[in-house]
């Protein structure tokens, strides 16, 4: 890539160097055998991922994918990058230190529901108000698989599993409204089995310059099977999902003839609108055109509410992609300013700042 | 006319007062005048809790011991010579520790029916004869700052306030401090409040002026320079020197520095030191919690930084399973407990030693450590360089305790030649014959290569999950699992021969008891040592810096003395280790009151001890 | 208070008993002398807290605080009923397992924007979600105050402290935001120096059955004074602060001449409505009537985005207050059928269940 | 016609199959089926920590090893009689335990090409002659049981997954096992799938027949009953067992028994059975994590609850900080750490001891705590009413050891008479003369009134800042702090005198090597000691169920013997305690391999050293 092209690349990447040839996704696949179950939805994120990685166009030895503890967070050992398999729930913490010291890494983090947002909610939360420049992949299942099927924090109420023989009473969080909650400066949702979407989903998040979260819709074919059947049965699919594009209309269901609108309340009301109309169109006046990019989360917020346990309507794509500065760019540029300012920066005169006195 | 001047060889001063009124920051300023004028020193601040407690009690008082002489000290000093007390409870707070004939200087204004009543005296003790063992010197500071200040633009509330730096001016005179260093320090401090500047400059003259007029003190002290060895000195706590030591690492290894850390009393301040470094180019994270903090440190340190977290007891417990994946992963970390009273919240700004063992063995699992403790305020800078060095050589996690003591207490410390501080540059692990192996080992140090992203061909993935020595993968493997259990070990138990063999000082090298202490029991024991050699008795000192692994030569050091007492300001933490190294029947004597030892408490035990070998 | 009186009560309070004779504020003042700086708004906020005791009407014995650690987490200390003074973040775990073991009790969470938002924000958002029955004060003074002057996860951006002498660069919480986002099911905001509203408050959340969340922005002295004032200068407040009062239509300004309208993208916008103008009145039509009953939190989302770091529009008040059964009253009703039901229930033969056999 | 059958006094067996075999289940019933048929037994269960590895790969492998006997045995043995194996990573992970001239089952149908390449036979070694030195019975188990099946309505998939019961179904034949209580099983686990049912059963007894039939098993083998005591008898996990103790402590007590807790292997299953038990008023919290998990404990407690909070290794690291507080506000609480290896995550299913000096240290500051451990999966029933006991009588967080060997491995229980269980009942404080001292203290226990909320004047505030004893108030008094750090430490030794003294098992009384250990080890040297007797040698045995405070006799009894051997999964732990505790020069014997230990190699140990008294 050349010096021009390299400088065209989004603020995310600036620092982080070019390849020189383009790599294969085989390029990224490592030596140990992946150790998930059949049929699990990890293969197919997994396979997504490192198909995704060439057109990243970042040498494999300055990506770093960061993980906790889970099925999910094995993913490292299954890529040929730098990786770190932490401990439950902190990568979120860990990858916040290394892309504030090192700019010139694509620092990726793999997490779960559990992982995630159970144990590790709080590192998430603040690395996403932080809008430090590393992306979070949440693969979300609706369980704890690796610890053989407990209920997680995004486990419908009433969920029967080894943990709650008498069905779960908690109400599960809604992963997309909290990271809007959180100020998070970019989100979206994604779905294991749609590998198009996914891969475009990653690239986005790669060019944001900040905090990314995506959570992915995940299939555990042993603990949690079908979770996600609705979204994925051709039957249904049509009328659930709602593809989000920024700058088209939202539309959606069969024929694409259902579009959004905004009571007056604020909330977010499903409209039939002719297929072809266009958004200027009198007819669909009023229903949404998708902008990823206003200042205010309220928009993406009420779009993630559209979200309910039945997938009656299930946004996917990015719910929100704001610009604000990310965190480790404002530390480098404190440390830049402060070097070129006045301040001691030599270690002599710092021992002797203060009152000395001489002896002898 | 000038006054008679007499000559004494140390003094102990302290300054006590309500939280509001300013009894840190008379003592700092007397601290560096009396440092600026070469007497040895040793400081003791001592605060409550509470930011701020209800004006005129007990909890709110807040008080600043000094110890200068003309000699090298070692302590704050045991009882103050000189008490000044700025209301009642400061009075009552402090009083206990005073020995009879000592200096009470009060403010009269204060000792209102009110005031008095908040502390439980019927009676003013300074009118109903309680404190006729003192030399009791009542004098209405405030009134006659007042008084001072009239004509002066500011508030009467401002115009009281001065009333420390009148204080502070009284006692300078007394012991004929220079002054210049707090005249410029008000100059900068209040440059942007000229009309404070001017009234607090005011107050301080006239209460230099007031001492050198006034009948109620014929006589003015003087406390003559220490003969220390000859160099440049500044006076430091041991925060400071902490942060300076780790800045020192950093550029002594040529890593940039990055602290992942969260406030807590008593390390907060090493984190404010630090944040203000970012010239040198240090990168200070305050994390939502000290999990967080501990986090971020490890992963710059995957990055290739030095990284460092700082906290207390409370955090060092959260921090604990984090250290335990550091250790897992052989990436080095500095990790700084400034310990204070405990369990659980405790006294936080209380000092003890307690924390020993969670260091060793705070965390599941076979999970051995290097672990180090500083002995005095600028023992610190020193600590966390050796702390780094260790680290960076082995690849480990490193312990380095402090205390609060040393955190606060400050001491004259001669700068070092920085070209003489040690090299610390590591060499990252380059590209060599594939597949790389990111768990082959140093045969001398058993440490692992450093292999930071960015580098190409050593793309390679760590895990808290147990991992075949070589190639790092993932094993279950139980021989595997035994062999790495057994060479963290032997890593650690390694580094004895990397480091200085405990040092005895044996004057005459007969004495028959040794007193072994580590961290800041330095000072009281080392005090207290002298004293009983004064008294003609037969004493041997050590102190342990290294605390895992032990310097090899320990277990002979033990052996070599009929009884070894270990003073330790907690219930016997080093004993237990101790014994269990060496099965020395070592005496323990423990004293946990949240503060420093009492040299007088150690003279005793150790003379007992002696009269009975 | 009779059985017939007993029964009117909430929900949230049917299973705590009710005082024999009516409490006075200082019943609940303790013998310990209060540690706060002069000036102080916890003293304010202890003040309205005790005098609002008496209306709570649960006897001393019932009623337990538990705060983490922080200045304002001395609160308990000043409180003569149970009290818990417990660590750093960790009060609504503590106050989870109270409340889900003793419905009879009247359980306060104290906290600071420190305790419950940085070390925290965890337990804070998972209580939130369970809607365990615990009334949550978080009091927001923008800084660490206990451990003198830190920044704090709601401090705003670029503000210089202890720990951040060339300026903060992380960006802020809001708490109501992250609340809502974390599926709270009541959500509230006051300010220490208005001893009326804030009483309003608390009555309200008491009466909510499940969790309760109360920003109470508090003024701190010494280390970041006057963060709230131009919510409290005369001059700017009515102009500043929207007072939200369910079923009243959103009016603010002096003359009360503002309301809200949302805009076709699910923002508020502030617009002039003639001070007279009833709700159904043309010129208001369109113009926001509060409703905290809302299910869709989208609405209150958008309230919370009013807010901005300069205050130019704060609301204050109920956000939200939705019904959901409490985590407490699920669980204590899954017990009750399981007692009545035919599991196992009698020592014995549990430990005689599955294969047994007889030797000798 | 029936064949020759042949006595034995024990047998080992182990299933081993990729871990979609249903190994575990296939062990579980072989197990039932002895354990009712009266032999005494022992399991141990051994399985990969994902959930799934690749097919056929040597990660996949998951092995179930059960030992019975005519006589009471103590471990699940060190080396198979006979091993089943389902396919060739399955025979290779296996074939180093077992002896020369053990029984081989190898089920060919999985013997492929593909098959062997992924493990790197090259051939195959049933056919290559590699397992000349056993006796291999090469069946094809698969194709066997789909023959069997045909004419079934499952699809081929399930009739293949069959396979496991046609190979329970021989080995049932082989040795003479009682197979109602499986048909039972079986119809009741697929009451919902009536065809995969039938397909079972018709497997198990297509086994049974193939094995009553063929020529390639002469001989059917016959273990006699073990002559237990007399009683009621099950078979039971230590996860089980912990379970059940806590509820039967809830009862005992009349407290309601509150579980905050967090999922982790090895000791989620004890949250999962806790679950199921909400017809005895039990309240299980999943909590967000670990600390909120012991935190909601801890809340419920204040309240009165039997609060208990269940995890391992590095969850126990996370609430050092919370049980910390707990020692500091002096309430009941029952930690329990089901063991895993270490350090970091480590191996999650595999055991160790490695937490002894965790659980006594893994906090900041002085705080001593009882600590005790499991020593047999059943034991896990005692202690975990032991801990409630010391727990509610002395109000006080009590830690109990389990680890991964006795959560999952199982035994023989006899069933306890429940009325012979003890008393637990506490009594809250009551209303006496205010104003109430919620720190004053039981003179015998030391321990504080447990005063709950909803009792009328009792009103009080707890916190984790020092408080003063008697009040509770906030306290920074010297005096009042070191009294409070060593009223704990007193209050937790004084348990010394309400525990049994230790037993030692010494059957002549002339044995100069005493054995001590603690925990799971239990069986393991036990069976070891009986086999140096058996060879003639001395030697005496102990072990250790209570580690803080040790019992009042441990002292004398060490220095009662010339040798101490103490073996530990670790690295020496309980070592350094007794070290300390009594100077004894006592001799650590360690193996830390995720496994327990083989007893050949503790007889081996024990041998070389009654040589060397
Ligand atoms: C400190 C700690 N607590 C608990 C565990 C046990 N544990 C491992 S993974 C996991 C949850 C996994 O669920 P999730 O994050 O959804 O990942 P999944 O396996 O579903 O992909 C738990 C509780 C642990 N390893 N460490
Ligand atoms: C585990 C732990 N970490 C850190 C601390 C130090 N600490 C005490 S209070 C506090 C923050 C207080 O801020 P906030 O919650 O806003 O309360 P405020 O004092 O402002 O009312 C911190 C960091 C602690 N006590 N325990
Ligand atoms: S348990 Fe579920 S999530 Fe885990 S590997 Fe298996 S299928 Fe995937
Ligand atoms: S520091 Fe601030 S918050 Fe704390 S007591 Fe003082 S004024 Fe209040
Ligand atoms: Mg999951
Ligand atoms: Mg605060």
């Amino acid at each position: 890539m050349s010096e021009a092209e390299h400088d065209q690349r989004p603020a995310s990447l600036r620092l982080v160097p070019s390849t020189e040839e383009r790599l294969a996704a085989k390029d990224f696949k490592t030596d140990q055998d992946v150790r998930w179950c059949p049929g699990c939805g990890d293969y197919a994120i997994l396979a997504a991922f490192q198909a995704f990685m060439p057109e990243l166009d970042v040498p494999r030895e300055n990506v770093v994918v960061i993980s906790g503890i889970g099925c999910s967070s094995r993913f490292p050992h299954y890529m040929d990058t730098y990786g770190f398999h932490s401990i439950h729930g902190r990568a979120p913490a860990i990858a916040t230190g290394l892309a504030v010291s090192r700019p010139d890494l694509s620092v990726w983090v793999i997490t779960g529901d559990g992982d995630g947002l159970s144990i590790g909610g709080n590192h998430l939360i603040h690395a996403l108000r932080r809008n430090v420049n590393i992306k979070i992949l949440l693969f979300n299942n609706r369980i704890y698989g690796l610890t053989k099927g407990q209920y997680s924090p995004t486990s419908e109420q009433g969920k029967i599993t080894k943990s709650t023989p008498f069905g779960s009473i908690d109400a599960p969080f809604n992963p997309v409204s909290l990271a809007l909650g959180a100020d998070a400066t970019f989100v979206a949702r994604s779905v294991d089995s749609d590998r198009k979407h996914l891969t475009g989903v990653l690239r986005a998040a790669a060019d944001h310059e900040g905090a990314a979260f995506i959570e992915i819709y995940q299939n555990c074919p042993i603990f949690n099977d079908d979770a996600f059947a609705p979204l994925k049965e051709p039957a249904s699919r049509d009328d659930r999902l709602v593809r989000l594009q920024h700058g088209e209309p939202v539309r959606f269901g069969a024929g694409r003839t259902k579009g959004l609108r905004f009571s007056a309340q604020g909330s977010l009301e499903v409209v039939e609108v002719p297929g072809s109309a266009a958004p200027d169109d009198p007819v669909s006046r009023g229903t949404l055109v998708h902008d990823v990019q206003r200042d205010d989360p309220s928009y993406a917020f009420a779009l993630s509410r559209l979200d309910s346990e039945g997938f009656s309507h299930t946004p996917i794509g990015v719910f929100r992609k704001v610009e604000r500065p990310s965190y480790d760019a404002l530390m480098a540029t404190q440390i830049e300013l402060a070097k070129a300012g006045q301040g001691i920066d030599d270690l002599g005169t710092l021992l002797a700042s203060g009152d000395t006195w001489q002896i002898g | 006319m000038g006054k008679q001047v007499q000559q004494l060889d140390r003094v102990i001063i302290r300054f006590a007062g309500d939280s509001g009124d300013g009894m840190q920051l008379t003592g700092d300023r007397f601290t560096q005048e009396t440092a600026t004028f070469g007497n040895d020193l040793s400081t003791l601040p001592n605060f409550p809790a509470e930011i701020r407690a209800p004006a005129g009690t007990l909890p709110g008082v807040s008080s600043f011991q000094v110890h200068f002489a003309d000699h090298d000290i070692l302590t704050p000093g045991d009882a103050p010579d000189v008490l000044v007390a700025m209301n009642p409870a400061a009075l009552q707070a402090n009083l206990d520790d005073l020995p009879r004939g000592a200096d009470v200087i009060v403010n009269t204004d204060e000792f209102t029916r009110r005031n008095l009543a908040k502390v439980g005296y019927e009676t003013n003790p300074v009118e109903d004869g309680s404190l006729d063992a003192y030399q009791v010197h009542a004098l209405p500071l405030t009134s006659m700052t007042v008084k001072a200040l009239d004509g002066h633009e500011i508030s009467k509330k401002d115009a009281e306030r001065a009333k420390n730096m009148f204080a502070l001016g009284l006692l300078s005179w007394l012991y004929a401090r220079p002054a210049e260093g707090t005249l410029d320090f008000l100059q900068a401090k209040f440059a942007r409040h000229p009309e404070i500047m001017k009234a607090n400059v005011t107050a301080f003259q006239a209460g230099w002026n007031f001492g050198e007029t006034t009948e109620a003190f014929s006589v003015q002290y003087e406390v003559m320079p220490a003969t220390l060895p000859a160099g440049t000195y500044r006076n430091i706590t041991g925060n400071t020197a902490l942060a300076y030591g780790l800045i020192a690492a950093s550029q002594l290894s040529g890593l940039p520095l990055f602290l992942g850390s969260y406030p807590i009393t008593p390390a907060s301040d090493i984190l404010h030191e630090l944040a203000k470094r970012k010239p040198f180019g240090v990168r200070t994270f305050q994390a939502e919690d000290e999990i967080a903090g501990i986090g971020a440190a490890l992963g710059a340190a995957f990055g290739g930084a030095l990284g460092v977290t700082t906290t207390s007891g409370p955090g060092m417990t959260l921090k604990g399973e984090t250290i335990s994946l550091a250790a897992a992963v052989e990436l080095p970390l500095v990790i700084c407990d400034v310990q204070r009273a405990g369990p659980s919240t405790g006294m936080p700004t209380k000092t003890e030693q307690a924390d020993l063992l969670q260091a060793l063995f705070g965390r599941s699992g076979e999970c051995p450590l290097p672990v180090i403790a500083s002995a005095t305020p600028a023992d610190c800078f020193d600590t966390a360089i050796e702390a780094t060095r260790i680290a960076l050589k082995y690849r480990t996690p490193v312990i380095l305790l402090s205390d609060g003591y040393l955190a606060n207490g400050s001491e004259p410390w001669r700068l070092p030649d920085v070209a003489g501080l040690p090299d610390l540059r590591v060499a990252f692990a380059q590209q060599g014959e594939a597949p790389f192996q990111p768990y082959r080992r140093d045969p001398r140090t058993l440490a692992r290569p450093w292999a930071i992203p960015g580098t190409a061909g050593l793309e390679h993935r760590i895990s808290g999950i147990e991992r075949a020595n070589g190639s790092g993968n993932i094993s279950y493997d139980a021989d595997n699992h035994e062999r790495m259990v057994r060479l963290r070990q032997a890593k650690v138990d390694g580094i004895a021969h990397d480091i200085p063999p405990v040092k005895v000082d044996d004057p005459d090298g007969d004495a028959r008891l040794l007193v072994l202490g580590w961290g800041s029991t330095y000072g009281s024991i080392g005090a207290a040592v002298r004293r009983v050699r004064l008294g003609g008795g037969k004493v041997a000192q050590a102190h342990l810096r290294h605390l895992s692994p032990f310097p090899a030569n320990l277990g002979d050091v033990l052996s070599g003395y009929e009884k070894v007492l270990v003073p330790e300001i907690n219930l016997g933490q080093l004993t237990l280790l101790l014994r269990g190294l060496s099965l020395a029947d070592v005496i323990p004597y423990n004293r946990v009151r949240g503060q420093p030892f009492h040299a007088a408490d150690l003279v005793y035990v150790i003379q007992e001890m002696i009269s009975h070998v």
